[in-house]
């Protein structure tokens, strides 16, 4: 692609990663497109959810509109897997592919493929380290941020801070962890920090945070990357007074944080929603329209903290818990509840 | 070599590996107190076997498959079906509400049986078709979660079953452990049930030759390994108050290394009930011990395989002659 | 004895070889028609480009499922395959770099590695007696710990010029990557096959006490096996590097692998108690495998029906050897 | 030390083995000599087998010594003992079962080229070596898991020969052959004797001990109890020093036969199953002992198996008292308004857990009986248990011992002993004397003919001619899967066996098999 200088097409919604960041313009082409979602792991709620959102937007009218084929593929763990079905893709002459890649680093061989033959790829949630794709991104590093910022804001003192983390060896869970303690360091409290993996699964968070509060018996504050719902209910269970916690956005966790904000559960809910699919693409189509776009776009994380849980806005207390609120992006006009995605109910289908 | 079935003084019975699988436990629980007095606070050891009792369902229906000589590899999905089958029951009404458990458990029955049937009637090797039943359950479990959008919320009483401590002060799932444990042994070694399945995981030929209906055995075990996984996610989802895509995924190799800790020959046709109990709390422990202690995920693998492998050569090391 | 006699005995040989070969015969005919399949339906039909793709993909699986052959015919199991192999990615994304004599050392350093590596399983199954199930799980956990050292995240680099060639195609559009694991059949498979060791591995899987009692040095002979294991997995941990160019300690790839390679090795023909089967049936088996996932792309499916029709078809195909139950007469062949 | 011309090939002194509780052997001794056979007997689990293990290096003694050509050895396993040139027939074999013959032939030592196996010259060589055994309708490519007992028992004796051993040991080497292949082997090893050789025989069939043995050695209770030249002692005399008290008639008198009426308890109509049986027509009534004879191989397994309800799809009628009846599993056939009892060939893969204790082997067919809704009746079980081992004198150290560590003869006693238990109103026996000694055997004719007299119908295949002509009121000889030839009474004798055997004339059959008239016959 040609690299031109900013702004974009769409400010607001493309809103660049850094000041840095170069902007493409790809030679325009006649649509309709076809485009692909070349999918990893389908096994939890998040990517069950990523990809309905994803087939709910190809299918909305002015989308449809300018889509000859949206395939979706999802190849499982094996990122070599992944690999060959983005090949394939681009083989079988797709205009665009997006993907949620099994590895960030491992596509180098495909993106050359992709260039040479003039293929557009989108990436998100787990991006490409690549200048040489379009990735949409979600500050992970904010995140845990955002999470230790709310420790450091709701703990006067400091004090002994339980860290769940996710699947070790993973650039995400580094990102969130590193910023965490970033901020609690620059924070000048004294903080003693307790790590237990809880793998971004309820079950093990629980688990893994019921035998710190046994060995540990006090805890000041939370963090939980991810299956935050279990990590608080391993502290109930155990009849462990309320602490601020810094978590996730499923749905269940902020229904727990709204039945007990009362009692001292303050949280902080922040996430990167499934919706950034849809981001994706957007931001896809527009790039093959002859747009200009970011390389890097950054999206906005979905945040909401205490008092602010309303039901029926940001939670929903009469749905499941595994979904992900959090599931618009207003600024690029997508604007899909998590209800009308995953809250449907077996009778109304 | 211990036979569980002799007619032995109940001391002479124990299996030398037992007793050492118990007394590691207790070298464990030592080597934690000398870090965290708290390893030896009873709240503590009641939360470990209030965990452990989720991975004793799916490994007692293991070990049932493993004396047979077999394995059960869809576990996993299993223990998911069972989840988000009896949560999804709760949906129903009223009358689902009441029956969620025993719905939940007759879906992994019905998986169970499926592999029977490739295992026994098929003859497709287990460690194959079970993998092949892991998919499709994982399949229907996505498809019902993208399809359908089930209700996935336990009840309150399935929270009070996986949590509540109604007698003794001891957790609900201990004494839930406590029957499923004591009927599993009274099958294995009291009933013609049970011999049967010793019987055919040290021959099946000649057990068949003996008049026993081998197959209706494997079906029958198969069943109760499905049905016990799907009761443990059943347990497990009372537990965490909801079902949901792959919580099954951390017991598959736990449950086959704490049946297989245990004595348990993974050739099959030997082993006892109070071995895999053993195995169960030394998995339970030892993963326990290893996530509080504060050391990089890295290390914890390390110390992990280690501490197994030094166990077994404790105790479980094969007969130096092979039959 | 006349002549007569013995063309008449000759004249059966066939049938022999036929059995001990319908495991590997029937992967490849499976593997054939789903290729076909495959091809014929794909857009981009059977080209170069699309056999390159199926082959880097395959050839990865296949090497671990080579793997997990030489273990699986001592009548053991390697439930720590996917781990030596994700060990062994995450080494060769650190030392298989720089010049030509750098890369070459930093290769033998990966295989030294995945030798040693598999080594420690045999010394720990043979020498220390343990159930391989368990000791393997316990050896994998090791391994992977090893691979989060060396890889807390993903990334490394690997040496590009070798890694394009072995991914790239050959003239005439021949896929490099099959072509290397047509050499690792003939350098490593096929003297283990014809020689004296595979002679004994095949009896010791068959029955151990048997091959004792004929006086076979059986200990060493397993030993070796496992150590063969580790050797093939971590060539496949190389072969992973050059396709991806990274290292990545990832848990639930080792897993992958490790079962996968279970099911490439079973639909391969190859006998889990141990004694029958071959690697060249396994590869088969891993292709079969890896077809079954690029039918995905060939079929239109809802994305949401994938993971139901994948577990179906890989159900389907492991229930087809169960046909020949249909011609068992006698039944106590079914718990041959 | 004595000079090596003067030291015998091969001795040993003072042996001992115990396994836990017992003691297989206490301070034995015995002596080769080069260019002899030495017979070696003995009662089951007498320390037989242990004593050749320990020859062969498969066993480490407790204490005592050996000497080669005079010099002290020692084996740490069987590979030391072959590269010492002794070469053992292992009672349980020792074949691989997915190899195929010639692998199997060649194991230790196959043809090389570039240091890869030869498999041409493999096989000439296993052609050869199976020529030379009398086996030579064995291809060299079948693999061994699809070849019957008898032609394994071939291969593995083909595979000794190969080994070219100084010293071989035959440990019940053809107790599942028959005649015709017994005179084969005993070609071989008279040569192998005259090429100077030294042979150890093991075998209960006293025949062909005193046809082949040179010398003989009794051992009793581990102990080595007489060593003497072949032909210095009776049967009897020999028989008592091995059971050590007095022995008499070996097969009970035969009732007289009864004129067929009333419905017999079995009934075959036209029994045919993919063309292995072929229309076989046969009659057992309650009283009756029923032989069946023939060449190994021609059906007889096959016949036994499909009346138990093993084999598919068969056709044609099994009447049991007159009734058809349907059997589609051994489940079914050993019900009680059936009430059959098969022993199977095979006692290592078809009848024994070997791993599990006594007890459970013993009852694991009469569970149905000994249980209630299920549940095993423990005193029930225990005192049933205690009466087959009675009956059967079955040596064990106690009920809870592995069944594997009784001697083959005991272990072939606990698979009759379990069926028996079933108190069966059929029963089918496949060759169920194999391995036993001649004193239990004798009880065991005594007992089936109890069991006879008591109502059972008896179907029984054996490889031994005199056991068909001592213990069977009529039997029919099978050839190529059908029945040849009904013999009754007077009728069965070794010749009218062997010619319908071979489905000729009696009158062509010569005297060639004359010198095998008497086997087991002791006394
Ligand atoms: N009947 C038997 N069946 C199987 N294994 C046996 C049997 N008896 C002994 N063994 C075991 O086999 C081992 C001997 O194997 P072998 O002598 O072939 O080893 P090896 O290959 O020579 O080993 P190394 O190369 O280290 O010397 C012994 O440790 C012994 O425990
Ligand atoms: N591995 C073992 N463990 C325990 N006891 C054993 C073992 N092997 C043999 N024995 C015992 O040693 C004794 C001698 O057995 P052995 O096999 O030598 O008898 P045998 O003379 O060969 O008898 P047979 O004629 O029945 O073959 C028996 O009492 C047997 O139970
Ligand atoms: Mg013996
Ligand atoms: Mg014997």
């Amino acid at each position: 692609p040609e690299v031109v200088s900013g702004p974009s097409a769409d400010p607001k919604c493309y809103v660049p990663w850094a000041d840095s960041t170069k902007f493409f313009k790809f030679p325009k082409k006649e649509g309709p497109y076809r485009i692909a979602l070349a999918n990893g792991f389908i096994g939890n709620t998040w990517r069950i959810q990523m990809i309905k959102t994803a087939k709910a937007y190809a299918e909305q009218p002015e989308v449809k509109a300018k889509l000859k084929e949206f395939k979706v593929v999802s190849t499982g763990e094996d990122v070599a897997a992944q690999i060959a079905a983005v090949q394939n893709f681009i083989d079988s002459g797709y205009d665009a592919i997006v993907i949620n890649a099994q590895n960030p680093t491992a596509f180098t061989p495909v993106i050359k493929r992709a260039k040479a033959k003039g293929v557009i790829l989108v990436a998100f949630d787990n991006i490409l380290d690549t200048e040489d794709a379009i990735n949409v991104n979600v500050d992970q590093k904010g995140l845990g941020e955002y999470w230790g910022k709310w420790l450091v804001d709701n703990i006067p003192n400091g004090g002994k801070v339980l860290e769940v983390r996710g699947v070790a060896g993973t650039s995400v869970d580094t990102d969130r962890h590193n910023g965490i303690h970033e901020v609690l360091d620059a924070s000048g409290k004294k903080w003693d920090v307790v790590e237990v993996v809880g793998k971004w699964d309820d079950g093990t968070a629980q688990k893994a945070s019921a035998d710190a509060i046994a060995t540990q018996k006090h805890f000041d504050g939370i963090t939980v990357q991810g299956g935050s719902t279990g990590t608080v209910r391993a502290f109930m269970d155990a009849k462990h007074p309320f602490v601020p916690v810094g978590g996730e956005t499923e749905n269940g966790f902020r229904k727990l944080c709204a039945a007990h904000a009362g009692e001292g559960l303050k949280c902080a809910s922040g996430g990167t929603g499934p919706a950034q699919v849809a981001v994706a693409i957007k931001t896809a189509i527009a790039a093959l329209e002859g747009e200009v776009v970011p390389q890097s776009v950054k999206l906005p994380l979905a945040t909401t903290e205490d008092p602010n849980f309303k039901d029926g806005e940001n939670f929903y207390s009469k749905e499941g818990d595994n979904f992900f609120v959090g599931n618009s992006f207003p600024t690029c006009g997508i604007n899909f509840t998590a209800q009308e995605i995953m809250g449907q109910s077996e009778g109304n289908q | 070599m211990t036979n569980p079935l002799a007619t032995l003084p109940v001391l002479r019975r124990l299996d030398p590996a037992v007793l050492t699988a118990f007394g590691c436990i207790v070298l464990l629980l030592l080597f934690g107190a000398m870090r965290n007095p708290n390893f030896l606070s009873p709240d503590y050891l009641l939360l470990q076997l209030q965990v452990g009792s989720f991975l004793a369902m799916v490994a007692t229906g293991m070990m049932l498959v493993i004396l047979l000589g077999q394995i059960d590899l869809s576990v996993p999905w299993i223990i998911t079906v069972g989840g988000m089958m009896s949560t999804a029951a709760v949906g129903w009404g009223p009358w689902g509400a009441t029956f969620a458990i025993p719905i939940g458990v007759l879906c992994g029955l019905v998986f169970g049986l499926v592999n029977g049937i490739g295992v026994a009637y098929l003859r497709v090797p287990s460690m194959i078709f079970t993998l092949g039943i892991n998919a499709v359950a994982q399949g229907f479990m996505v498809l019902r979660t993208g399809g359908f959008a089930p209700q996935d919320m336990a009840t309150e009483s399935m929270h009070d079953l996986a949590t509540g401590r109604l007698i003794l002060g001891i957790p609900n799932p201990v004494w839930v452990w406590i029957a499923v444990g004591a009927v599993t042994v009274f099958l294995l070694r009291r009933t013609v049930f049970g011999r049967a399945i010793y019987a055919i995981g040290n021959r099946e030929t000649a057990a068949y030759l003996s008049g026993i209906r081998t197959q209706r055995v494997v079906l029958a075990v198969f069943g109760i390994s499905g049905a016990l996984a799907a009761f443990a996610g059943a347990l497990l989802a009372g537990y965490s108050t909801k079902a949901y895509q792959g919580m099954g995924d951390p017991y598959l190799l736990p449950s086959i290394a704490a049946v297989v800790l245990g004595g348990t020959s993974i050739l099959g046709g030997r082993g006892t009930y109070l071995g895999t109990v053993a195995g169960v709390i030394l998995i339970t422990l030892l993963q326990s011990i290893l996530s509080v202690e504060q050391i990089p995920e890295a290390y914890r693998q390390l110390i992990f395989g280690a501490v197994i492998v030094a166990m077994l050569l404790l105790y479980g090391r094969g007969a130096k002659v092979a039959a | 004895m006349t002549d007569q006699a013995l063309t008449a005995r000759h004249g059966g040989d066939w049938r022999y070889w036929f059995g001990e070969q319908r495991g590997t015969l029937l992967a490849l005919a499976v593997f054939i028609a789903m290729f076909a399949i495959y091809t014929s339906n794909h857009p981009a039909g059977f080209s170069a480009d699309v056999v390159t793709t199926a082959a880097n993909k395959g050839v990865l699986l296949a090497l671990v499922a080579m793997a997990q052959t030489f273990v699986v015919l001592t009548a053991g199991i390697d439930l720590s395959v996917g781990f030596i192999f994700i060990l062994c990615n995450c080494l060769a994304s650190h030392i298989v770099l720089g010049s030509a004599i750098q890369t070459t050392f930093g290769v033998i350093g990966v295989l030294a590695a995945g030798l040693a590596c598999g080594a420690l399983n045999g010394a720990i199954v043979i020498y220390g007696r343990l159930q391989p199930i368990v000791a393997t799980i316990a050896t994998g956990a090791a391994f992977y710990g090893i691979a989060l050292l060396l890889r807390e995240q993903p990334g490394g680099d690997v040496n590009e010029a070798l890694a394009d060639f072995l991914t790239n195609q050959f003239p005439g559009g021949i896929p490099a990557s099959a072509v290397a694991l047509l050499v690792v059949v003939l350098v490593i498979w096929i003297p283990f096959r014809k020689s004296m060791l595979g002679r004994v591995v095949y009896a010791v899987g068959s029955s151990e006490s048997a091959a004792y009692m004929s006086g076979l040095h059986i200990r060493r002979a397993k030993f070796i096996a496992y150590a063969l294991g580790g050797l093939l997995a971590s060539i496949g941990g190389l072969f992973i590097t050059f396709v991806t160019y990274t290292g990545e300690a990832s848990l639930t790839n080792a897993n992958t692998y490790t079962l996968n390679s279970i099911a490439a090795v079973v639909l391969g023909g190859v006998s889990l108690f141990g004694g029958r089967g071959s690697a060249i049936g396994a590869i088969f088996g891993a292709l079969i495998f890896r077809t079954i996932g690029d039918l995905l792309f060939v079929f239109d499916l809802d994305p949401l029906w994938q993971p139901l029709f994948l577990g179906v078809v890989l159900l389907i195909s492991v229930c087809l050897g169960s046909f020949r139950l249909i011609r068992i007469r006698n039944r106590l062949d079914l718990f041959g | 030390m004595d000079g090596p011309s003067s030291a015998p090939l091969f001795r040993m002194e003072g042996v001992s083995k115990r396994y836990g509780g017992v003691k297989a052997l206490t301070n034995a001794d015995l002596t080769v000599e080069a260019g002899h056979i030495h017979g070696v007997l003995g009662e089951n689990g007498a320390g037989k087998s242990t004593l050749m293990k320990i020859m062969a290096g498969v066993v480490q003694p407790d204490e005592g010594r050996m000497t080669l050509d005079g010099n002290p050895v020692a084996f740490g396993n069987p590979a030391a003992a072959n590269a010492a040139g002794i070469v053992c027939i292992f009672q349980e074999l020792s074949l691989v079962p997915e190899l195929s013959v010639a692998d199997n032939i060649c194991i230790s030592n196959p043809p090389k080229r570039f240091g890869l196996i030869d498999q041409r010259a493999q096989r000439r060589i296993a052609e050869e070596a199976l020529a030379r055994a009398g086996g030579e309708d064995i291809h060299p490519l079948a693999p061994i898991k699809d070849l019957p007992l008898s032609r394994r028992q071939l291969v593995e004796i083909a595979k000794a020969l190969v080994r070219k051993p100084r010293i071989l040991i035959l440990d019940e080497a053809t107790s599942a052959l028959t005649a015709a292949d017994v005179r084969k082997v005993f070609s071989v090893l008279k040569r192998l004797r005259q090429e100077g050789l030294a042979l150890l025989y093991i075998s209960h069939r006293m025949a062909e001990i005193a046809e082949l043995a040179d010398e003989c050695t009794v051992f009793r209770n581990g102990r080595n109890v007489g060593t003497f030249k072949s032909g210095t002692k009776s049967d009897t005399e020999i028989v008592e020093l091995m059971i050590g008290r007095e022995y008499s008639h070996v097969f009970p008198p035969k009732p007289a036969p009864q004129a067929a009426t009333g419905t017999p308890a079995l009934e075959v109509r036209n029994l045919s199953w993919n063309n292995r049986l072929k229309d076989i027509s046969l009659t057992a009534r309650a009283g009756e002992i029923v032989g069946l004879g023939g060449l190994d191989g021609q059906g007889q397994r096959e016949l036994l198996l499909a009346l138990f309800g093993v084999l598919r799809s068969t056709t044609g009628e099994i009447l049991i008292d007159g009734k058809k009846c349907n059997l589609n599993c051994p489940n079914d056939a050993k019900q009680g308004s059936i009430g059959m009892a098969l022993i199977p060939e095979d006692r290592k893969t078809e009848g024994l857990m070997l791993p599990m204790s006594v007890r459970d082997n013993l009852s694991m067919a009469s569970l149905g009986r000994l249980s209630k809704g299920g549940l095993v009746d423990r005193a029930a079980e225990t005192k049933a248990i205690d009466e087959m081992i009675g009956l059967l004198a079955i040596k064990t150290d106690g009920t809870a011992v592995p069944v594997g560590t009784l001697s083959g003869g005991n272990q072939q006693k606990i698979v009759i002993a379990k069926w028996l238990m079933t108190k069966p109103k059929v029963i089918l026996l496949n060759d169920p004397t194999r391995g036993i000694d001649v004193g239990t055997k004798a009880e065991i004719y005594q007992l089936l003919r109890k069991l006879a007299d008591q109502g059972a119908a008896i179907l029984y295949y054996s490889t031994d001619y005199d056991e068909l002509i001592g213990c069977c009121d009529r039997v029919l000889v099978l050839y190529d899967g059908a029945v040849g030839r009904v013999l009754s009474g007077d009728e069965i004798t070794e010749r009218a066996l062997v010619s319908s055997a071979l489905n000729i004339g009696a009158g062509q059959v010569g005297t060639g098999t004359s010198s095998m008239a008497g086997a087991g016959a002791a006394g």
